[in-house]
């Protein structure tokens, strides 16, 4: 990791100097352990400050929103799920890939700080390393070695595009794939009785505070003004009632199918750890078996397949199953 | 100063819930919430802070205070009834209860949020902490991570038992009610406190000195900290909702043919229609705005109206801000000094 | 306790998006021929079962409905062409979501009811509301204000 | 807060005997900004409609809500009258209380209750009406019929007479069609092309009609009154200004093809014109087949034009015009034969077509009409007719009657006895249908007069045996095996749509049914409309039909759209897709969904913390928009909103219904 | 039962009379009748229709108006929508008085000058006819008022007729732009004070109006020698729960609701530019 965040400095100041662009978007190293947060980066002199761990999770691309638009060219660093956001972005006709520099961090897993802290390795932790599949915790005065995969977050370990999709410029090698069945939860759900599933989601939508995370940080969720902040016509009543907080997740989700590239950034934000990455998985599962295989964000030319149609489509609502 | 032991807590509980509803910090799916305490309850108090503070329960997410009947022109108006204010809340950390009482200092002012001022009725159990997070800094507003002034009942974690001490004249009567349950500690525990206030002092890593940060941040307003810092924001509502201090409410109106209630709920200055008007002018119009407007408000305007920080050190937004945005990092700015332990 | 549980005398309420060209059309024609059906069913006239969004539906249940059908023309026979296949995927998509976060599946029925299907129309109607009747009403998607 | 009239019809006792109006009227006062609620027996009667009338004005009423009969049979009639009264057309909203519900429900109480929601609903959803404004348009008054057979010709020259005018785009080098390649018309055996070319030679001699004929439609776009289409003519090769149709150059022209005209029983040249009454009667160079173009040699054509017409150099134009209205009568092909394999056509020359015995007993066909066998030239004495061809076989070919067969099957019995006196025909049939006028008497003359045998069954096999052909089939009355030696089998092929009339329904817009035939708007009233607006259909392109048939509803066509031209501009429906651009956020989802084309993309300029932003947003094209609302539904911040079923009403319309 | 701050309180509106194409001026009465509540010019209520919301508004009747309270509305969004599609007679909620008001003692024995644009009638209107009933307290007073268009002035009777009758008390009225029948002054209100040129000698200005305008007037003002202590204006729209509570209003440390909406110049400088 340490020599690709070399390169990212380097090539964040190559491109700066040269002019090619006016803003480069990486991480930044915070003060504590697993703060690497978005950096904004207009100056050379600053590339230093951009760096590339096990942390650097937020996906920059849905910035692009915010900053491509009044500059001349924006260089920015994806992982395979940051691409996949692109792509989404680029398909909703919401940033300009010319105006895009992409290099492209081919990545085999980031760590989940709160599995971090469930295994109680927490505690005056510095910094965490990896060396090929190994994790280093480092302690003031002492390091702890264990396997890396046990503190990646869920989503890494279900991804199956780590390298990304589209890129002007690979930082790294390739990465290879080697995903675990992403569908596990949602087709245990499925096997469970409607009754069952009703009171489980239920359990989940109450803990929701409508702190909306999960939608500002989604790169399909790009609208200007998103429909649950209307007030005329007002869609969603502002009161965490459970069936506005059920209306809210089932059209959130509802607006991501055929859309939503499974990043599992929802998921990952969502402060009270509401399973958002089931919601669209289902809907994604459903995607694949009525209308055949569809990843978005892969080829944003494709049309997505909710606003397609095949006149040899299967009425699914015609299945009655036994509740 | 008395003592229960850990055994004998779920007796305490089912006891202290038959006299009046009994929130503690319970964990479901993973997240660790006040919630009401019944039978089976997974209690959860040796975690440090919940998810959501206790403000959730002293200051609802939102709550219906009036119903109206509207049938042609008539318009009837009907009160909802006050909130029940006799119930517990157990194990709440000290920087929570100080969360509270930056609460008071809105609510209870004039004029007085009858409802809350009900709710503050409560008895406060307060947990202290024996060992603080990184992530904590609590201390830097001369709070202490192991004593809650403002609690009624202030407990200590004594490995097997908790030791127990009532502050207030409430905390007091209901320690005397719980003569069955409680013992006297041994002299050796009972000194272990000051042990146990000092060791988690001291464990809190960063020391702060903010001396004059509340008159430095007045300055801030054209800092160019705020110039960096708000563009990595999502503009999510996860740093103010999760807050122990944070009070903005919106008003809103459900109704269902001619009948219908009146809300308040929390509503976030992160969110960009907070301060949006009827005539579509927004004195906050960028994020920028935003982002200053809450640290400014923790650190310079809440002080100014009200003569005390209005953040407490929980960590929870430094804890959850998906992109780590840093209040730390603020209050560095501002001219807080750090170092570390 | 099943969370919809069985009430007495329950009378639901389902709401009916039909597309004026064929389901509604349907639904007139079941009325000239007095082909009665349950008062239960109130239909809202909608121009194509494509106009439907499931926000509607969801907002039905949250306001007290406890069946909801949409009825659009027999594929292939869309007045506007393509209508009604986008609805069969967005409705299908739907039924099933709900189905997964606990709603059962019969609550939402869709229908292809041609203009000139009236008594299938009653008969539609006839077995949404007994089948809504055994279910009980709908708890789990309501406001409970 | 609104002031709304609600307007409760009795409907005699349709209604009132099933709801009680009182509690009705008095439930309809207590609404949101209802103001008057009153009742009448019969709504849209005079009284009734001058009640509506004079309340709107007393009361002040800015929004009406007529509780009766069903939108669809009142809804105009209403709006009409509220606009009589200077309110809106599009304030008045109808609750359906009559076919919805009084009829349909028996109890009294349940219907009432019911009724009153359902105006409820209608009051939600009229609080929120806008007053809607139709566009107005003007009309190109040119017209484009697309197909040069019997039924364009006519539409055509219909038009034209009225006096618009009109572009007739056909395929093939002459106009004609299928007509032209007939011998005689049943039931009265005159002769086709004697009926026929008079009209061909009118519709080229027409100031109004402008023939564009070796000529394709590439695109259309636009809608009605103002379709904007793009015709391919193609290179014909020869000079139309200076040919002068002496058909020397096709004399001398050294390739030969099988003529399409003659089904392949003959040969053309590579230069030729397909018949020789061909309007017009200029060849044209079949590019594929001639050995200039293939092997640049040759060139004989050009050396012996006389008026050096020949023109090797010509390339395909592309015509783009402007039309208010579009007929399409692009007929009809036989059905291919591959999946028969029974009859044994292709397999023997001696098993044909219909088409091809129309060819064969036609003077200027191949054999100059003797009806001779294609195998050895010889007179034909036993011959069978199979009816049924592919038609009414769910299984492997139509489901549907081809309608024509029979009568024509007829036709060929009598053609072959005049033609052979001593000739046989026999005739395998499911069941004989002559509903026409004169029709069942011709076919009893073909049977009594001609000794036609009519066997009703299904030939089961039919294979050659020597210079004979072997008929095996069932005789279904006398429950008996046949086999018929037989020296030619004519087959009754059903009729399909053109191969690519699925192609130019997707391009056109409008709607084909499982057959590929084009759908009218409404099979009893609007037979010759389709659902789009502006586009009629005339001829077999909508299903079989015989020459009279396509001839008439060719002229209704002509007839629609001449009142369609005849206008001077077109008022749009207003229920249409608006754009709100503050919300829009330019991801074209509704693009995608819309069947119309209707809506396209637009950059706008927008001033964004004081920096120029351009973005893009979704524009409806007003004219085109049909109203279905596909794209309201598809748009996830409701930035695309149908004005008259908008998400606002129809979210109050659930709230209400709910109640 | 204890009452919630936030409980408001059921008025009727007694008569609505339109002053322009979008404002409409309100006449809203306590039940039993009279003033719902006592209040000082400047302060503000909070109205509202149920199942649309609230929405605050100055109160612009004055305190002598003993009968009812008068608000004048201008549509801009859900809830004047909804206020201007009403009838006489409709029952709506309110509650109030919020805010401090002008400081009426600190005005007294000196000249006041008016300055309103639009809508920004409707504060000072209160407070001009406050003065005027008690005349004897006030100088000069000069009232400078400007809109759109003559069909968008408000308040025409009292601007034409009431407050010219006054003694010692002038209206200078103008448009943005001229049109047929109007003979009065043309041109924006800061450029009209400037060139009448008030003298800033123991004057107190009040000024109400688009913030577009605010801008221009404050620096006119200044320009004729106007300290900014003397010059005051109200933020009334920034007002959301009206009690100190609701944390919107804040312009840094002030909360409009409860050290506002009338501010004077100096304060505002001090407070961060975000108003």
């Amino acid at each position: 990791m340490k020599e690709i965040m070399q390169k990212m400095r380097a090539e964040a100041a190559r491109v700066l100097s040269s002019g090619e662009v006016d803003l480069v978007l990486g991480w930044e190293k915070g003060d504590l352990w697993w703060q690497s947060y978005p950096v904004f980066i207009e100056n050379e002199k600053k590339a230093e400050l951009l760096t590339w761990d096990l942390f650097c999770v937020p996906n920059l691309a849905k910035y692009l929103l915010e900053e491509i638009w009044h500059k001349k060219r924006v260089a920015l660093f994806f992982k395979g799920c940051d691409a996949l956001g692109f792509n989404q972005l680029m398909q909703d006709k919401r940033v300009d890939r010319e105006k895009a520099f992409i290099f492209a961090v081919p990545c085999s897993g980031l760590v989940d700080p709160q599995k971090v802290e469930r295994a109680g390795l927490h505690q005056g932790l510095l910094r965490v390393e990896r060396l090929g599949d190994e994790l280093t915790f480092v302690y003031k005065d002492r390091e702890k070695k264990t396997a890396a995969p046990w503190f990646y977050y869920d989503k890494c370990l279900t991804c199956r595009y780590p390298n990304p999709v589209v890129f002007d410029f690979m930082l790294g090698e390739p990465v290879p794939v080697n995903p675990r069945e992403r569908f596990t939860a949602v087709k245990e759900l499925e096997g469970q009785n409607v009754d069952a599933r009703f009171q489980y989601w239920q359990r989940q939508f109450s803990r929701c505070i409508r702190c909306f995370a999960c939608r500002n940080v989604c790169p399909a969720c790009s609208c200007r003004e998103c429909i649950f902040d209307l007030t005329s016509p007002r869609w969603l009543g502002k009161a965490t009632e459970l069936s506005e907080n059920q209306f809210y997740h089932i059209t959130r989700a509802f607006h991501m199918a055929g859309r939503c590239v499974d990043c599992g950034e929802c998921a990952r934000v969502c402060p009270v750890q509401i399973p958002l990455t089931s919601l669209n998985r289902k809907l994604i599962k459903d995607i694949d078996e009525l209308y055949g295989p569809y990843d978005a964000g892969v080829d944003p030319q494709k049309v997505p397949p909710l606003v397609t149609f095949n006149p040899g489509d299967p009425a699914a609502f015609l299945e009655s199953k036994g509740v | 100063m008395q003592e229960i032991q850990k055994a004998r807590l779920p007796q305490l509980w089912e006891y202290l819930a038959k006299k009046a509803p009994l929130y503690l910090p319970q964990q479901e799916d993973g997240v660790i919430n006040f919630a009401p305490w019944q039978e089976g309850a997974r209690v959860k108090l040796e975690s440090l802070n919940t998810v959501l503070p206790p403000k959730s329960i002293v200051f609802p997410q939102w709550e219906t205070y009036l119903h109206f009947t509207q049938k042609a022109r008539e318009l009837k108006l009907t009160p909802t009834k006050e909130p029940e204010g006799s119930y517990i809340l157990f194990g709440v950390r000290p920087c929570d209860v100080a969360g509270i009482t930056v609460l008071d200092r809105v609510f209870l002012q004039d004029p007085v949020d009858v409802f809350y001022e009900s709710r503050r009725r409560c008895t406060i159990i307060s947990l202290a902490c024996n060992e603080p997070d990184i992530s904590c800094f609590c201390s830097a507003f001369g709070l202490e991570p192991g004593f809650a002034p403002a609690a009624d009942i202030m407990l200590w974690d004594g490995d097997k038992f908790l030791l127990w001490q009532s502050l207030t004249e409430k905390g007091e009567t209901l320690t005397h009610s719980l003569t069955d349950l409680l013992e006297v500690p041994t002299p050796a525990e009972t000194e272990s406190v000051q042990c146990l206030r000092e060791t988690a002092a001291t464990v809190q890593e960063q020391k702060w000195g903010l001396d004059g940060v509340k008159e430095r941040a007045k300055d801030m307003f054209n800092a160019p900290i705020w110039d960096s810092l708000y563009r990595r924001c999502l503009g999510c509502g996860i740093c103010t909702y999760l807050c122990p201090t944070c009070h903005c409410f919106d008003i809103g109106d459900f109704s269902r043919g001619e009948r219908g209630e009146r809300f308040r709920c929390w509503d976030s200055c992160m969110y960009k229609d907070f301060t949006l008007m009827a005539s579509g002018e927004n004195p906050r119009p960028t994020q920028k705005e935003r982002v200053r407007q809450r640290f400014m408000h923790k650190l310079s305007y809440f002080p100014a109206q009200h003569g005390l920080y209005g953040c407490v050190g929980c960590g929870r937004c430094v804890r959850k801000c998906p992109v780590n945005i840093d209040i730390t990092q603020v209050i560095k700015e501002a001219g807080g000094s750090i170092s570390c332990a | 306790m099943s969370v919809a549980a069985k009430t007495q005398d329950f009378e639901p309420l389902i709401v009916a998006f039909c597309c004026n060209w064929c389901s509604y059309a349907g639904a007139d024609l079941a009325g000239t021929g007095r082909m009665s059906y349950p008062a239960n069913i109130r239909v809202i006239r909608v121009p194509c079962s494509s106009r439907v969004s499931p926000n509607f539906i969801l907002r039905a249940f949250q306001r007290g409905a406890d069946g909801v059908v949409v009825a659009g023309c027999h594929p292939g026979d869309c007045h506007y062409v393509s209508g009604n296949y986008h609805a069969r995927r967005r409705f299908s998509m739907l039924r099933r979501f709900l189905e997964f976060v606990g709603i059962e599946a019969e609550r939402l029925e869709v229908h292809w009811i041609s203009a000139s299907e009236g008594s299938r129309f009653a008969q539609v109607m006839q077995d949404i509301t007994d089948k809504i009747r055994v279910l009980g009403p709908n708890r789990k998607l309501r406001d409970s204000r | 807060m609104r002031r709304i009239g609600v307007f409760i019809c009795w409907c005699g006792t349709n209604i009132a005997a099933t709801v009680d109006i009182e509690t009705v009227i008095k439930e309809a006062r207590e609404m949101p900004g209802v103001v008057y609620a009153g009742d009448n027996k019969y709504m849209c009667s005079e009284t009734g409609q001058t009640q509506i009338k004079g309340t709107i004005v007393q009361q002040k009423l800015d929004r009406v809500v007529i509780a009766s009969c069903s939108p669809r049979m009142h809804e105009l009639t209403f709006r009409k009258t509220a606009a009589a009264a200077g309110l809106n057309p599009y304030l008045v909203e109808i609750a359906n209380v009559r076919e919805h519900c009084s009829w349909v429900h028996k109890d009294k109480d349940a219907a009432t209750v019911k009724a009153v929601a359902l105006i409820r609903t209608a009051v939600a959803k009229a609080a929120l009406d806008t007053g809607l404004e139709p566009q107005e348009f003007v009309v190109t008054r040119r017209a484009l019929v697309i197909g040069g057979g019997i039924a364009g010709i006519q539409a055509a020259l219909d038009i034209a007479e009225a006096g618009y005018a009109v572009d007739l785009v056909e395929r093939t080098p002459s106009i004609g069609g299928r007509m032209a390649q007939l011998d005689k018309t049943f039931p009265t055996l005159d002769c086709s092309a004697c009926i026929l070319t008079p009209k061909m030679v009118d519709a080229a001699a027409h100031p109004n009609i402008n023939l564009l004929t070796y000529s394709e439609v590439e695109e259309v776009e636009g809608y009605v009154g103002n379709f904007e289409v793009t015709i391919r003519q193609k290179a014909r090769s020869v000079d139309a200004a200076k040919c002068t149709g002496c058909g020397l150059c096709f004399e001398k022209c050294p390739s030969k093809v099988k003529s399409e005209f003659d089904e392949g029983l003959a040969l053309r040249k590579a230069i030729y014109v397909p018949f020789p009454q061909a309007v017009p009667n200029i060849p044209v160079i079949d590019r594929d087949h001639c050995r200039w173009f293939s092997k640049k040699k040759c060139g004989v054509c050009k050396k012996v034009c006389p008026a050096s017409a020949v023109d090797f150099e010509q390339s395909d134009v592309l015509i783009k015009q402007k039309y208010g209205a579009i007929v399409v009568a692009t007929g009809f092909d036989l059905i291919g034969f591959e999946i028969f394999g029974e009859f044994g056509y292709g397999k023997h020359p001696d098993i044909i077509t219909s088409m091809e015995f129309e060819r064969l007993v036609n003077a200027s066909g191949p054999g100059g009409g003797k009806l001779l066998k294609p195998s050895n030239q010889q007179p034909p004495k036993n011959v069978v007719f199979v009816h049924c061809v592919g038609s009414r076989d769910k299984s492997r070919g139509k489901p549907y009657c081809s309608k024509i067969c029979c009568m024509y099957t007829a036709k060929h019995a009598v053609l072959l006895k005049e033609k052979h006196p001593e000739a046989q025909a026999y005739v395998f049939y499911i069941d004989v249908r002559t509903a026409g006028k004169d029709f069942e008497e011709f076919h009893r003359r073909a049977v009594e007069e001609y000794a036609a045998v009519y066997l009703r069954g299904l030939v089961g096999k039919v294979f050659p045996s020597g210079d004979k052909l072997l008929v095996n089939g069932v005789d279904t009355l006398s429950n008996q095996a046949v086999e018929i030696e037989a020296d030619l089998v004519v087959l009754a092929a059903a009729l399909t749509p053109r191969h690519d009339a699925e192609g130019l329904a997707r391009m056109l817009g409008i709607g084909s049914d499982a057959h590929n035939f084009f759908v009218e708007a409404h099979p009893k009233l609007r037979p010759v409309e389709s659902h789009t607006a502006g586009l009629f259909l005339a001829g077999t392109c909508q299903g079989p039909r015989d020459i009279p048939e396509t001839v008439a509803q060719a002229g209704a066509a002509a007839a629609k759209a001449i009142a369609l031209l005849n206008k001077e501009t077109l008022l749009s429906d207003p229920c249409v897709s608006a754009v709100d651009e503050s919300l829009c956020t330019g991801c074209l989802a509704c693009l995608k969904v819309c069947p119309y084309k209707a809506i396209s993309d637009k950059p706008l300029t927008e001033k964004v913390h004081g920096r120029q932003r351009r973005r893009l947003v979704a524009e409806v094209n007003k004219a085109l928009c049909q109203g279905c609302g596909a794209c309201s539904a598809a748009c996830r911040p409701g930035a695309m909103n149908l004005l008259g079923f908008s998400n606002e009403q129809l979210l109050a319309e659930v709230d209400a219904i709910c109640l | 039962m204890l009452k919630h701050p936030l409980f408001p309180q059921v008025a009727v509106v007694e008569r609505i009379s339109r002053e322009t194409a979008d404002i409409k001026t309100f006449s809203v009465a306590a039940l039993k009748g009279g003033v719902p509540f006592n209040f000082m010019p400047g302060q503000c209520a909070m109205l509202s229709v149920p199942a649309v919301g609230e929405a605050l508004f100055s109160i612009t009747s004055a305190p002598a108006q003993a009968d009812f309270l008068e608000f004048s509305i201008k549509k801009t969004g859900a809830v004047t929508d909804c206020l201007h599609g009403i009838e006489e007679g409709c029952q709506i909620a309110i509650r109030g008085p919020y805010g401090n008001g002008f400081p009426v003692a600190q005005l007294k024995g000196r000249d006041l000058l008016f300055i309103g644009g639009g809508i920004g009638l409707a504060p000072l209107r209160s407070l001009i006819n406050y003065c005027l009933v008690h005349r004897g307290d006030y100088g000069n007073i000069h009232i400078v008022y400007g809109a759109r268009s003559a069909a968008d002035l408000m308040q025409r009777k009292e601007l034409y007729e009431n407050w010219p009758a006054s003694p010692a008390t002038s209206v200078y009225l103008t448009v943005d732009t001229g049109q047929e029948g109007w003979d009065g002054h043309v041109g924006f209100v800061p450029q009209y004070v400037e060139e009448l040129g008030f003298s800033p000698q123991n004057s107190i200005a009040l000024t109400c109006g688009p913030p577009i305008m605010i801008k221009y007037v404050l620096a006119g003002l200044e320009r004729l020698g106007f300290q900014p202590e003397q010059i005051h204006t109200t933020l009334e729209m920034r007002m959301k729960c009206g009690v100190g509570k609701c944390g919107r209003c804040n312009i840094g440390g002030k909360y409009v609701c409860r050290n506002g909406p009338v501010f004077n110049f100096a304060e505002l400088k001090k407070l961060p530019a975000e108003y």
